[in-house]
């Protein structure tokens, strides 16, 4: 897979959120820069499948591009400070420009004035960011997504059929575990028959959502669906065959190999995905058209989907995961 | 045998002398390990990448290297007397939502002036006191040993954080807080260089020359002594866990005004970090032991050392295995300077 | 009591027991022996003299394999000896009581005389074996002590005693003895003589280190004069009087031990009125001490006399009774006020509630003061008059090495003494509470500590005295409280201070006990 | 004199003073956890029902299989930082073991699973080792050599794994050790169970026990008594590396597949909680297993209570802070007041 760049993945459907409200639109990459950019890259970690997307996506539109990239992780979402010192140190190694996957959007406010003085373009890739915080940026709304997960739900849902959920959403002030939970609520507020018994707050590992999960199997002995992280989803996975609970409906907000196995495998009802491959390949673009001062498209927003048994056959999972075989690569020097 | 020997007995302090003065000499060497280690891995790693040496970069790493160096010094007050800290971390989230909620009361981002400024710290120095004060009771008064007794508060902090911002960053941090604790600069220094350069120094005086340092010492080398010798123990116990919380309440202020918001999840894991500072550069986890000078070291260290592997392009998780060798390598280095006892 | 005569007397043509030969030790900064010379014969028991940091403590612990000499060598029982290591050195006899007891704080007094010779089958241990021996050893030793209770709970004499029985546990060639009765009391200390009595006439070779000069008198066959590391000369003990021994080890005269002191009693300056403290160590005791004069408190170990004086400084909780300092009844007592108040406590277990010691001596002796003026201002401390007022202290009290940075830790027992005492000249105070103010501490020191001592009571302060050594209470006192079991037995004043009659209070007291 | 006149007085009160300390060595714990036992199940009908009970013990083994080791690393003045990062690694490598001997020998499931198991225990073992060689033979204090390896394990386990979950583990690993019972308990339990036994026994009745208590309580007296220093310390370091381990496989098969994140920070602070809570001393020398099981036992019936009585998960933090602290201050109040009576 090293070797040959990304198939041409585009045109690719998103929403041009720029104004303020999306309209459908197709993004469509430059060939190839004009110069050997360094690009910096941040991330908050690199210790999921999702991430890993990411940075596939990053490596191989940064591959085809002739770009130089630098990729920094910062360890966990618990490491805001590490990332704002990346985000010094990329500056200090004379990046051309940022793209970052922030822990905390509205951390970065100072970083971001600094890099605009500097004249050093930033791209958010992934997770929100504060509005026109930045010149360019691509990332799903994650109220958005919730809602998403929330109408997957609903679609798979029998008509009268009761869902009593309990929500996973991930680590309290996080902010996107917030966002997540927000979307889903508004979305099945509506449903006579969705009822959200309890919200769980909680680390995104696998050990402390086991933790969660089997006691509000023990709490809410009604509840018969489980809405939450992917971590939620595989822990839940092992809790329910214990608890003895084959009829759990357990759907996860967002995508990693773990999920699309137990998709396949028929454990897991529905995930999530914002096209983590396509997100990473076009902030690598969105980087280098602000640099050649080309017109961009100021916020992309990949078109959230749910994946469940129906569509997951015609799916184009190049853009959802990175290979299982590819090893990770923190840089890239242009040839 | 020798014979009695009943002439005017030799002065032993005489007698020891040469060999007292050679030894001082090594001495001054062992002393200096850690500064010649640090210096070392700063050289190194300019010679692996010029970048690192710049002027940009040097100001870059001493600018991150006082906020984790104000956390190191908070953390070593309270080790010096045979505690720590573990609810360092969320006073700082706890702080910075703090002050980032009291500005936004007093009128937000367009509120400009000092008021703010002042409202801001004092709602951050409120909370780090209330959390201090509840640490230091908890293990003076209370005996109950500060891992626990931190790890509680360490708890009781995080929901605290979480729970008054609703888990959501902060909006609305005045400008003049921001320059004030960020974007300012005296004589071309970043504002929170000279803050914690300022901090250090008043620090390093306290705990040198005041009788409130001297009694941390005492303390911490043998609280018994300390109060049979009729030092209060206690209440000096209390104020050091409140000025710990203090020196993180200003570097969550500072950090604050670096990110521009209140964050919750600010102080993430700071606090190993600020104890591992310490720790690093000298101050003794056994008490007593331990100043300005080893927190500020320490946090030197560690961030010279992530700024250089990040410049020279060192792989995430290869990077975690480096600094683990390097920590382990930097306190061998350190230990030399305790052969001597 | 013991004779040291007849028993095992010394063959001179065998083979000495251990030879040393041109020992030397150097600590960074110290010369702790230079080029030492030494022998000691089977069934001889020889002393070993010398001022605070001499080197005595260090020889030991070389001779018992703590740590190797720099260089040097040494033969034990006919061998050469190379690498020694602590076990080792106990497999092959040499059985060490050191001064700074090698005993385990949280494990109890068995677990601690079997500590790294614990009868074990495949690393399971043999309890019940060893509580039988434990046992039977105590009972052998005479010593009151509980085989089952924890170390740390014990005072320090009960610690000296299981440190003794754990040096006589196994099969011991060469016991060594590093001041073993410093804070042992008459019953236990005559015990002890007749066991190396009988040792000695078993040919077990003993080398004995004591600053009390009535012990070198009974105990001796030889003595070995240390004076700065270096050995200054071994002589029979039989032909030599204790002036030429002090002389010898400290290169000047010493006429009299024990300064004559003038005592004018004047107004009570404490006044203890039926005090019980909360663990019943004391109970209901009534108690006065003078200005001017100065109590002794005496009595067996365990009798409650420390925590005496522990409760009227206020480290002791007071369950109930009341203490009038002066004539005014304080109704908090804690240490910090007595301090204020004038009163000042001088703890008998120096290392681990006087000292801290790797602080510098400056800080140790200022630390009690530094509330005053002359000593800070604003909470600032005022660096060059605290120097400028404890080096002057320090010299007073002639501290060896004069270095006031020094840290306390590298100081030897008397000097660390010295640096107690210097923290009573670093504030105004006039009623002093001394817990054993001799233990461990050199014949010369021991001279300027009662001198010390004389000077207060002399300018009109009340000095409070508790010792387990008789003569030491006996001769500084004008007035002495004999205690038993948490309660006062007796009062003796003027002429009725007598060795005898405090023993003899010690038995009515006993017999009371039994009949009641 | 008659010298073997033992006081009577004396005896007889030590012999009560016996059943007093050890009653004291236990403390309040149980009873504090009999109380939130009770109380929990008087408000939620859940709590006592057979599965949550399992759930309970199943995590509460977990937590007192690390707390053991914890324990002994504590007891003889030690600290083990490296735990939650060995139970990630054990994990991974077992996983890995186990899949590519799968695929490449297809056939015996049984020795696939023995060998993956030795290969995840070795991981820990390795790691134990290495920080008892640093401690021991550099003189390195454990805190810093640990804070090393923590970070470089980590490290380890994310670079053999790039974060994402190892699957391909034999199926019936998964079953016999994970989700099987044996006369109605997971099979977890009984291993925590044995392990904390059989430590308890090796606490008291062998030499290792003995000579850790030694080292712990004072490593000088340990030394002049012939104590072999190096090798006790070396073993501690080794049990809690390979219990920490075998946590991580035990988790493993819980969760079906091997996790580079699965010990984490949380782990460590919360065997160190255990053990400190179960009356282990940090200054070393004292402290029994088997209230450090309780001790785990009693965390983990906290946080399962605080979310049956379905308190909000943001406010869960302050709750659990302020119960452990007030837990520890009763406990260290009984204590004192025990023992000066
Ligand atoms: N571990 C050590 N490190 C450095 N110096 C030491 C050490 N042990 C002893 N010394 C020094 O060596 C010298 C001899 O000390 P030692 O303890 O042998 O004296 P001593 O004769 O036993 O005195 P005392 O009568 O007070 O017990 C002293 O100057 C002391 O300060
Ligand atoms: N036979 C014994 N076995 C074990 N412990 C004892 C024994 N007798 C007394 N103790 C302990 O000794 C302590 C009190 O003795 P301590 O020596 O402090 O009293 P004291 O009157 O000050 O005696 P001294 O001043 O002679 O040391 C108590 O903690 C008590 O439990
Ligand atoms: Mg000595
Ligand atoms: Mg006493």
């Amino acid at each position: 897979a090293d070797e040959s760049p990304t198939k041409s993945w585009w045109p690719f459907p998103i929403y041009d959120s720029s104004s303020g409200t999306p309209k459908d639109a197709e993004y469509t990459p430059l060939d190839k820069a004009e110069k050997p950019y360094n690009i910096c890259v941040l991330f908050p970690h690199m210790k999921d499948s999702f991430w890993v997307a990411v940075a596939y996506g990053i490596v191989q539109q940064a591959k085809a591009e002739h770009v130089n990239m630098n990729l920094y992780e910062a360890g966990g979402y618990e490491n805001l400070p590490k990332q704002i010192s990346q985000f010094d140190d990329c500056m200090a190694s004379g990046a051309d420009a940022i793209v970052i996957g922030a822990i905390t959007g509205a951390a970065f406010k100072q970083k971001f004035a600094e890099a605009k003085a500097k004249g050093i373009p930033v791209v958010g890739v992934t997770n929100p960011m504060p509005k026109d915080a930045l010149p360019a940026a691509n990332y799903v709304d994650f109220v958005d997504m919730g809602s998403v997960t929330a109408k997957g739900l609903i679609a798979n849902l029998g008509k009268d059929e009761e869902a009593n959920v309990v929500t996973f959403p991930g680590p309290a002030g996080s902010g996107w575990a917030e966002d997540f939970e927000k979307g889903f609520e508004e979305t099945v507020k509506d449903q006579k028959n969705i009822k959200i018994l309890d919200k769980k707050f909680g680390d995104s590992g696998v050990a402390v959502q086991l933790r969660l999960v089997q006691d509000a199997l023990q709490t809410y002995p009604n509840m018969n669906v489980i809405w939450g992280t992917a971590p939620t989803a595989e822990a839940a996975i092992g809790a329910v065959q214990l608890a003895g609970r084959p009829d759990m409906k357990i759907i996860s907000s967002y995508e990693n190999q773990a999920m699309l196995d137990a998709l396949n495998n028929g454990q897991i009802l529905a995930f999530a995905t914002q096209y983590p491959v396509a997100e990473g390949a076009i902030a690598i673009d969105q980087a280098v058209r602000l640099l050649e001062k080309k017109p961009v498209i100021k916020l992309v927003q990949p078109k959230a989907k749910v994946i469940d048994q129906n569509n997951v056959k015609s799916l184009n999972m190049d853009l959802v995961l990175a290979p299982t075989d590819w090893n990770p690569e923190y840089s890239v020097t242009a040839k | 045998m020798s014979d009695v020997n009943l002439a005017a007995p030799a002065d032993p302090s005489t007698v020891k002398a040469p060999d007292e003065k050679r030894s001082l000499g090594t001495e001054w060497l062992r002393q200096l390990a850690l500064p010649i280690a640090v210096l070392l891995l700063l050289g190194g790693f300019g010679l692996a990448d010029q970048r690192i040496l710049s002027t940009y970069n040097l100001l870059n790493i001493a600018q991150q290297t006082s906020y984790l160096a104000l956390f190191a010094m908070a953390q070593m007050v309270v080790i010096l007397t045979r505690g720590f800290d573990l609810s360092l971390g969320p006073t700082v989230s706890m702080v910075s939502v703090g002050a980032a909620l009291s500005m936004a009361a007093m009128g937000g981002a367009d509120a400009n002036g000092l008021l703010v400024v002042v409202a801001a710290i004092l709602g951050g120095f409120a909370l780090a006191g209330l959390c201090g004060l509840f640490n230091g009771i908890v293990v003076a008064f209370l005996g109950v040993s500060p891992l626990v007794a931190t790890l509680g508060s360490m708890n009781i902090t995080l929901g605290v954080a979480t729970t008054i911002s609703g888990g959501r960053p902060v909006q609305g941090i005045a400008s003049s807080f921001a320059s004030f604790f960020y974007t300012g600069t005296v004589f071309g220094l970043p504002a929170p260089i000279v803050i914690a350069l300022v901090v250090g120094l008043v620090l390093y005086v306290v705990l040198s020359r005041t009788v409130f340092g001297r009694s941390l010492y005492i303390i911490g080398t043998n609280p018994q002594a300390a109060a049979v010798a009729g030092i209060p123990v206690k209440r000096l116990l209390v104020y050091a866990y409140m000025l710990c919380s203090g020196l993180a309440a200003l570097g969550a202020l500072m950090m604050t005004a670096r990110t521009g918001s209140g964050q919750p999840n600010l102080g993430g894991t700071l606090s190993l970090q600020s104890i591992a500072a310490a720790v690093v550069g000298g101050t003794s986890l056994a008490g007593g032991r331990g100043g300005v000078g080893s927190a500020v070291l320490g946090a030197l260290f560690i961030t010279i050392l992530s700024n250089g592997m990040n410049l020279t392009r060192i792989d995430g998780y290869v990077q975690m295995i480096v600094l683990g060798a390097i920590v382990i390598l930097g306190v061998v280095i350190d230990r030399l300077r305790l052969e001597t006892r | 009591m013991t004779t040291a005569e007849g028993s095992g007397a010394p063959k001179d043509t065998a083979e000495p027991l251990l030879v040393l030969s041109n020992i030397t030790k150097r600590f960074p900064g110290v010369l702790a022996l230079d080029g030492v010379d030494l022998d000691v014969r089977a069934g001889e028991l020889h002393v070993l003299f010398g001022e605070n940091g001499a080197g005595k403590s260090t020889l030991i612990n070389v001779i018992s394999g703590t740590f190797p000499p720099s260089s040097g060598s040494f033969r034990f029982a006919g061998r050469d000896v190379g690498e020694l290591s602590p076990s080792e050195a106990r497999t092959i006899g040499i059985s060490p009581v050191f001064q700074e007891f090698s005993l385990v704080p949280s494990l109890t007094v068995e677990e601690n005389l079997f500590l790294g010779r614990e009868s074990a089958t495949g690393g399971f241990l043999d309890t019940r074996a060893m509580r039988h021996r434990a046992r039977e050893l105590i009972d052998e030793l005479g010593f009151d002590l509980d085989p089952k209770a924890r170390v740390d709970r014990l005072s320090r004499a009960h610690q000296q005693m299981a440190e003794i029985a754990k040096a006589l546990l196994g099969k011991v060639k060469l016991l060594i003895l590093d001041e073993p009765t410093a804070s042992l009391t008459e019953r236990e200390t005559g015990r002890l003589f007749e066991l190396i009595a009988k040792l000695k006439s078993q040919g077990v070779g003993i080398i004995y280190v004591s600053h009390r000069m009535r012990e070198i008198r009974a105990l001796a066959d030889r003595v070995t004069v240390l004076r700065d590391g270096r050995h200054i000369k071994t002589l029979k003990a039989a032909t030599v009087t204790d002036g030429e021994l002090v002389e010898l080890m400290t290169g000047r005269r010493i006429d009299v031990l024990f300064p004559t002191i003038t005592h004018t009693p004047g107004t009570p300056a404490i006044e203890v009125e039926n005090l019980t403290t909360a663990d019943g160590q004391v109970a209901g005791v009534d108690f006065v001490a003078r200005a001017g004069e100065i109590t002794g408190i005496a009595g067996l170990v365990g009798c409650g006399k420390s925590e005496l004086v522990r409760a009227i400084y206020g480290i002791e909780p007071v369950a109930e009774g009341t203490v009038r300092l002066r004539g005014e009844t304080i109704e908090k007592l804690d240490p910090r006020s007595s301090l204020r108040r004038g009163v000042a406590y001088f703890p008998a277990s120096r290392g681990a509630e006087g000292l801290a010691l790797t602080r510098p001596i400056r800080e140790n002796v200022s630390m009690a003061a530094l509330d005053l003026p002359r000593y800070q201002r604003g909470g600032v401390i005022r660096q060059f008059a605290e120097r400028a007022l404890v080096k002057p202290i320090m010299e007073t009290l002639k501290l060896r090495p004069p270095n006031i940075e020094r840290a306390v830790g590298n100081l030897s027992g008397g000097n660390r003494q010295k640096v107690m005492l210097g923290r009573a000249m670093a504030r105004d105070l006039d009623i002093f509470l001394f817990d054993e103010p001799s233990v461990g501490i050199d014949v010369g020191a021991k001279v300027e500590v009662y001198e010390f001592i004389k000077r207060l009571v002399e300018q009109g302060a009340a000095v409070v005295v508790v010792s387990s050594e008789l003569p030491e209470v006996l001769a500084l006192s004008n007035r002495l409280y004999v205690m038993h079991h948490g309660k006062i037995a007796a009062l003796l004043e003027g002429d009725q201070r007598t060795e005898q009659n405090v023993l003899s209070s010690f038995f009515e007291e006993e017999k009371r006990e039994k009949a009641a | 004199m008659s010298s073997t006149v033992a006081l009577p007085a004396h005896n007889t009160s030590s012999a009560s003073r016996d059943i007093l300390h050890s009653l004291l060595r236990v403390g309040l714990l149980p009873l504090l956890l009999l109380i939130v036992v009770v109380g929990t199940s008087l408000m939620s009908p859940y709590f006592l029902g057979w599965l949550n009970v399992l759930n309970i013990l199943r995590m509460a083994s977990f937590l007192a299989i690390i707390a053991c080791g914890q324990a002994l690393v504590i007891i003889a003045g030690g600290f083990d930082l490296s735990v939650g990062a060995v139970v990630a690694l054990s994990s991974v490598v077992t996983a890995k073991v186990m899949a590519a001997l799968s695929t490449a020998l297809g056939g015996p499931e049984l020795l696939v699973a023995v060998l993956g198991v030795l290969a995840g225990l070795g991981s820990g073992f390795a790691i134990g080792l290495f920080n008892g060689l640093c401690v021991s033979r550099l003189k390195v204090s454990g805190f810093v050599v640990t804070l090393g390896t923590m970070s470089a394990t980590a490290g380890i386990g994310l670079l053999l794994t790039n974060g994402i979950p190892v699957y391909g583990m034999p199926n019936s690993f998964v079953k016999a050790i994970g989700r099987s019972q044996v006369l109605g308990f997971p099979i977890a339990i009984y291993i925590g169970l044995a392990i904390v036994m059989v430590i308890a026994f090796v606490q008291r009745r062998t030499l290792f026990g003995r000579y850790v208590y030694a080292i712990g309580g004072n490593q000088e007296a340990a030394v002049v008594s012939g104590v072999s220093i190096r090798r006790h310390l070396v073993g501690t370091y080794v049990l809690s590396g390979v219990l920490a381990a075998l946590v991580g496989i035990l988790l493993t098969a819980l969760v079906g597949s091997g996790q580079a994140t699965l010990g984490g920070d949380t782990m460590m602070l919360q065997s160190i909680a255990a053990a400190v809570i179960g009356g282990v001393s940090l200054r070393g020398g004292i402290g029994r297993v088997e209230v450090v099981a309780v001790a785990a036992l009693f965390l983990t019936i906290l946080s399962n209570a605080l979310n049956l009585l379905h308190v909000d998960s943001r406010l869960q933090p302050i709750f659990l802070g302020l119960i452990m602290v007030v837990a520890v201050a009763l406990d260290e109040f009984s204590r004192r007041r025990m023992s000066s009576v």
